[in-house]
């Protein structure tokens, strides 16, 4: 940990903290039914997003899940932007028409969320490819669920990844749930990093619920992959504190793992009271940029709140195009 | 006669066939202790066990795959893919193995299996959970096309399904579900290719199926108010398609809307419409109208989400347009 | 003006696309040395290594996510699926992403990609290599479909493509890749939703397109003799529809035949016809008459495989029986 | 090599030669235009068929590729049926309807070849759950080839047999070439085998020039998934004598690569040697069987040639039933 700045663990404390603020306000809103659809909150997860978001650069790239809105804000996603479309409203980023799963931002190299689970793994592959050509030594990051982890496109994006050595570092977000269903029940083997040794590239696990441990598994592969050497799988272990959606009471877990995560390994308070420890922050600083984040969330609610509905008539004349 | 709910409907067709045939079994994501995701299945795993009710990695190919080769090898499998959407992804194992196998193997193989899937818009979930992709099955020889309305029609026609020898894509909508109807508790089956008048009239004849059958209905009952007499007639199964009960019901009125919530452009919509050209133009007093889903896919925001599928006024004015 | 043959054509429009812009490349199986299934790619592999004729593995998904990742970031793939057939395994990339990322976005980001593909049949390959499928793509808002018959449209259509913002569908026909026909030295393109009047006529409109054209083609001469005047319409792209060259014929000739290889059950034969009902059903002499595919999967055996497609003779057949 | 009787040696070598003079007369039919489409010679293989299924009871299954006249004859495939096919006859396993690519024999438990490549490998799963829930010790082995290794359904279905530990015996032919692609090129970390451990499951390679070494791998795999031990991955290593198919001069390949394995990885050439050193048989006997053997083979051209070509009454009947 040494080579990590304080401002940078302050940086990553405040993603974490943006993350899960936001995503508390998100399940808020949902249940006041001003969001709606489908929302997949990624509270207890966010380590994993900021530590890997973190090894890169502005111009890298990500692409990301149905679980999404960490990976935005640890991008740097703008919050206006992301409540917006939420509420639907047309200042969103995908003008009320995507929702919570295909936010995207392309200059933040964000190249979207994905409502297709797993869907993001082939299209990981292109982005490589074209960092490659490019050679200006880009990468990018794709993240993927266990779930995703058993489904084709994971087999043959780490396949052509590794046969043309692309800058993608694959990072896979055990939380050990698909749904209802648990890794231990649908990855054979139960080794999602073992799984590289299969395309002759780099596989690990890293504690997605150490911010640093993320940084730091990431920055490796980063480096290798801007080295020229290829993909790598990184199985980040982690948890989903809440339900699938806002409306799951996850009934299918073991009682009391949940609570025990939440009690344990709970990324947030960790890292903070670390931070604290450790001097690089204070408990009013840390409320202090606590009440910050607060703000601007609430600012962000109200923007989407103030802004308007897509317009009918634009819309339809943006369907005309497809004719 | 009692009223039980759509989904309850499909729970207790799936009862009477496990327990009719130890052959049958079902398969899919979340089907086990999570009951599926709309709870169609709950309870099934307590009462057959894992073997029967089996609980499936994220992999829609080797679900299918999973459908067919226990078909193939005396099992009548049910599988489920979650969203019509999901069948993206395992086209081939539906219309180059499902569709083909007792085509191509000269009738040696037979493929008694049941894919039940849902489609549909209307819950704010987007473009890849929102697509109403019948027309393509409906294309492909070797498949049957099931779309029931009703909680009456999806537990009689799941039955037939099951008792199929040949692969059945069986299409529920997702807003339906929570419906109730009423359902007789002795058994009953309803079979393939047989529409239903679900309502007579003289002055129009409609043509929709799923939940757009819903929609005509209450369009033929406020029309009703105004003295305009449409006949609704719900095909049920698309394929076969029962042609004599449409032209029957052309002939009568002289005049066909036909509904859908599937993109207009090379839809079902169309092919019915072209078939009542062929054997029933001379009866038509009006060129035959299409209501159907906007050329778009599904976007979040509700108010477009709505315009881009057929409302009750949609259809009222079709009919008044053609009087 | 010089001949070439159709695959020629198509190589010669990717030379010079790819000269022209340094972000144009090929990616699919087997173009490397072998030259693409067909060897319309034949010696580009030397010409321009293997950065810009990428060989890949069997990973149909990897492959077209490979092209979507490519184009959102920045380059203008043409990816390769080898028969159309196997687009099935890929729907997902295709359909859920391609298609629907611009839309989804709120037009953020585009997807500038070529989807190259041939299908049809007519040589012996059977029900898994021989399929028409149109239709599926046709039915999918924002794809665009391409469907060249002829050397000089071939060329032309596929720059256009490669040069278009938004995937391209762009399906040729397996039976006419030494078919040579007159393309000229100079430099030129061909704008999409412009049909080409293949033949004027005055008796009755032959629409066909990709290999029923020039059976249509055939037809017409031979009905010619016989004093019967056809005008063969080719739309070339069916996305977009040259609607208005369509109509306008009809209005001429009163009478309207479609062609299509494809399965005539739910087929965009059947949405040419719906579309001409909407529009001219007042010009109709007599209802319009599809000459499609057989409602079945193609066989082996040559004799039962040409009885699954429109002939010459059957083009004829249906001329006379309208005239 | 012990507990393999000379019976047994006998018969391995009776079935070796049995395919290899079966598939050089499909070649020379083939140019003679007497069989057409796609024709895919197993010349070299044969040993990794035959090992294979002598490993097997008659009641198991089997599923197969597009190179698929060795695997159904090493499971005691019919030679008229299977020549009457190819020639497209009315007598053939699929009445002329599917052709090299399709053949099928529910008696002998020969679930079908396959036109797509990997397409038998989800379906493998089902037939693995039906072997699992009869529980009569049923086992599948699941053919195909490299290529077919980097397809998205090699994951799935691997990853789910064993989840539910089924016993599925997947043997990957690895001939070193996909049409034109080598596999060391197309396989990430070229060695398919250690996918395997990303299962969990056993995975090994063996000579697939050696049919002992071939039964003796598949013994071993059959017992464990016999036993409910789940399935084994097998890597066969073996090359293709001739090109893809009987047009492709193989120009890709390294000079020398084909003449080489030719010479010294003959499994028909030194099988025999071997047995005669062995004095398990003498050249007599052996020239006897081969004579025997063509002499069967003869038997089943004149059939095939005899054989009625597939009516068109009765074909378009049976299309019928799909309306
Ligand atoms: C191809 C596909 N299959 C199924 C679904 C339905 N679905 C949405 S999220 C999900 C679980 C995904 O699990 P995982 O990949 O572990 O991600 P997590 O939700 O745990 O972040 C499922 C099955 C889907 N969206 N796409
Ligand atoms: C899904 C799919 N993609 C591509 C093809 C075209 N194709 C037919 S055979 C073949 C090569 C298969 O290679 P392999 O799996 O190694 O089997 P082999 O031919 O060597 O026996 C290809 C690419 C196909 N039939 N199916
Ligand atoms: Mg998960
Ligand atoms: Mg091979």
């Amino acid at each position: 940990m040494g080579k990590i700045s304080k401002e940078m663990q302050i940086e990553m404390l405040k993603k974490i903290t943006e993350i899960r603020r936001f995503e508390e306000r998100t399940v808020q809103y949902y249940q006041k039914s001003k969001i709606w659809g489908y929302l997949h909150p990624y509270i207890g997860e966010e380590a994993v997003a900021v530590g890997a978001c973190m090894a890169l650069k502005k111009e890298d790239y990500i692409i990301s899940t149905h679980r999404g809105h960490g990976h935005a804000i640890a991008k740097g996603a703008d919050f206006n932007k992301m409540m917006a479309e939420l509420f639907g409203k047309s200042t969103g980023y995908c003008k009320g028409r995507g929702g919570s799963m295909h936010i995207a931002d392309t200059e933040l190299g964000m190249l979207g969320a994905n409502g297709i689970v797993g869907g993001g793994l082939p299209i990981s592959v292109g982005a490589g490819l074209s960092c490659k050509m490019e050679k200006k030594g880009r990468v990018i990051i794709c993240f993927f669920g266990d779930g995703a982890a058993n489904n084709g496109v994971f087999h043959e994006a780490l396949n052509m990844s590794a046969v043309f050595k692309l800058p993608v570092i694959y990072i896979c977000e055990n939380n050990l749930y698909a749904i209802s269903m648990c890794a231990r029940e649908s990855v054979a083997g139960n080794d999602i990093a073992a799984r590289a040794k299969g395309y002759g590239i780099p596989g690990y696990k890293a504690d997605g619920s150490d911010v640093i441990a993320m940084y730091e598994a990431v920055e490796k592969a980063v480096d290798y992959a801007r080295k020229g050497n290829g993909p790598s799988l990184i199985e980040a272990e982690t948890y989903r504190f809440l339900g699938h959606h806002p409306n799951d009471p996850a009934l299918y877990r073991p009682k009391g793992e949940a609570e025990d995560e939440k009690k344990n390994r709970d990324c947030l308070k960790n890292f903070k009271e670390k931070l604290i420890e450790d001097k690089v922050i204070t408990e009013e600083q840390f409320s202090e940029m606590e009440k910050e984040i607060e703000k601007r969330i609430d600012a962000a609610v109200e923007f989407a709140e103030n802004s308007p509905e897509p317009e009918l008539d634009k819309f339809l004349e943006r369907v005309a195009i497809n004719q | 006669m009692r009223e039980i709910e759509y989904r309850e409907a499909i729970k207790e067709a799936c009862i009477e066939e496990m327990d009719r045939n130890p052959k049958v079994f079902l398969l899919g994501e979340d089907i086990g202790v999570y009951g599926g995701a709309f709870r169609a299945y709950k309870g099934l795993l307590e009462k057959y066990g894992p073997e029967r009710v089996v609980n499936t990695p994220i992999s829609e190919q080797a679900i299918l795959g999973g459908a067919i080769g226990a078909a193939l090898t005396g099992y009548r499998p049910v599988a489920e893919i979650m969203f019509v959407d999901f069948c993206t992804l395992a086209m081939d194992q539906i219309v180059n193995q499902a569709a083909k196998i007792n085509f191509m193997t000269g009738d040696a193989l037979h493929v008694p299996m049941v894919l039940r899937t849902q489609g549909g818009s209307g819950t704010g979930i987007a473009a890849q959970h929102s697509q109403s992709l019948e027309s393509w099955f409906y294309h492909i020889p070797g498949l049957k096309v099931v779309m029931p309305a009703t909680p009456y029609d999806v537990k009689g026609l799941l039955k037939t399904a099951i008792r199929d020898n040949d692969p059945v894509i069986f299409i529920e909508h997702k807003t339906i579900y929570l419906n109730k109807g009423p359902v007789p508790e002795e058994e009953y089956t309803i079979p393939f290719g047989v529409a239903d008048i679900k309502r007579e009239g003289s002055d129009v004849t409609i043509f929709a199926y799923s939940a757009m059958l819903l929609k005509a209905l209450a369009a033929a009952e406020e029309l009703a108010r105004e003295g305009i007499s449409c006949e609704v007639i719900d095909p049920r199964t698309l394929v076969p398609l029962d042609t004599d009960a449409l032209i029957n019901s052309v002939k009568k009125t002289n005049k066909l809307i036909v509904v859908s919530e599937a993109v207009e452009r090379g839809s079902v919509a169309s092919d019915i419409l072209a078939i009542v050209n062929d054997k029933a133009f001379d009866f038509l007093d009006a060129p035959v109208k299409r209501v159907c889903g906007l050329n778009s896919a599904i976007p979040y925001n509700s108010k477009l989400e709505k315009a881009c599928v057929p409302t009750k006024e949609n259809i009222m004015q079709a009919v008044k347009g053609m009087l």
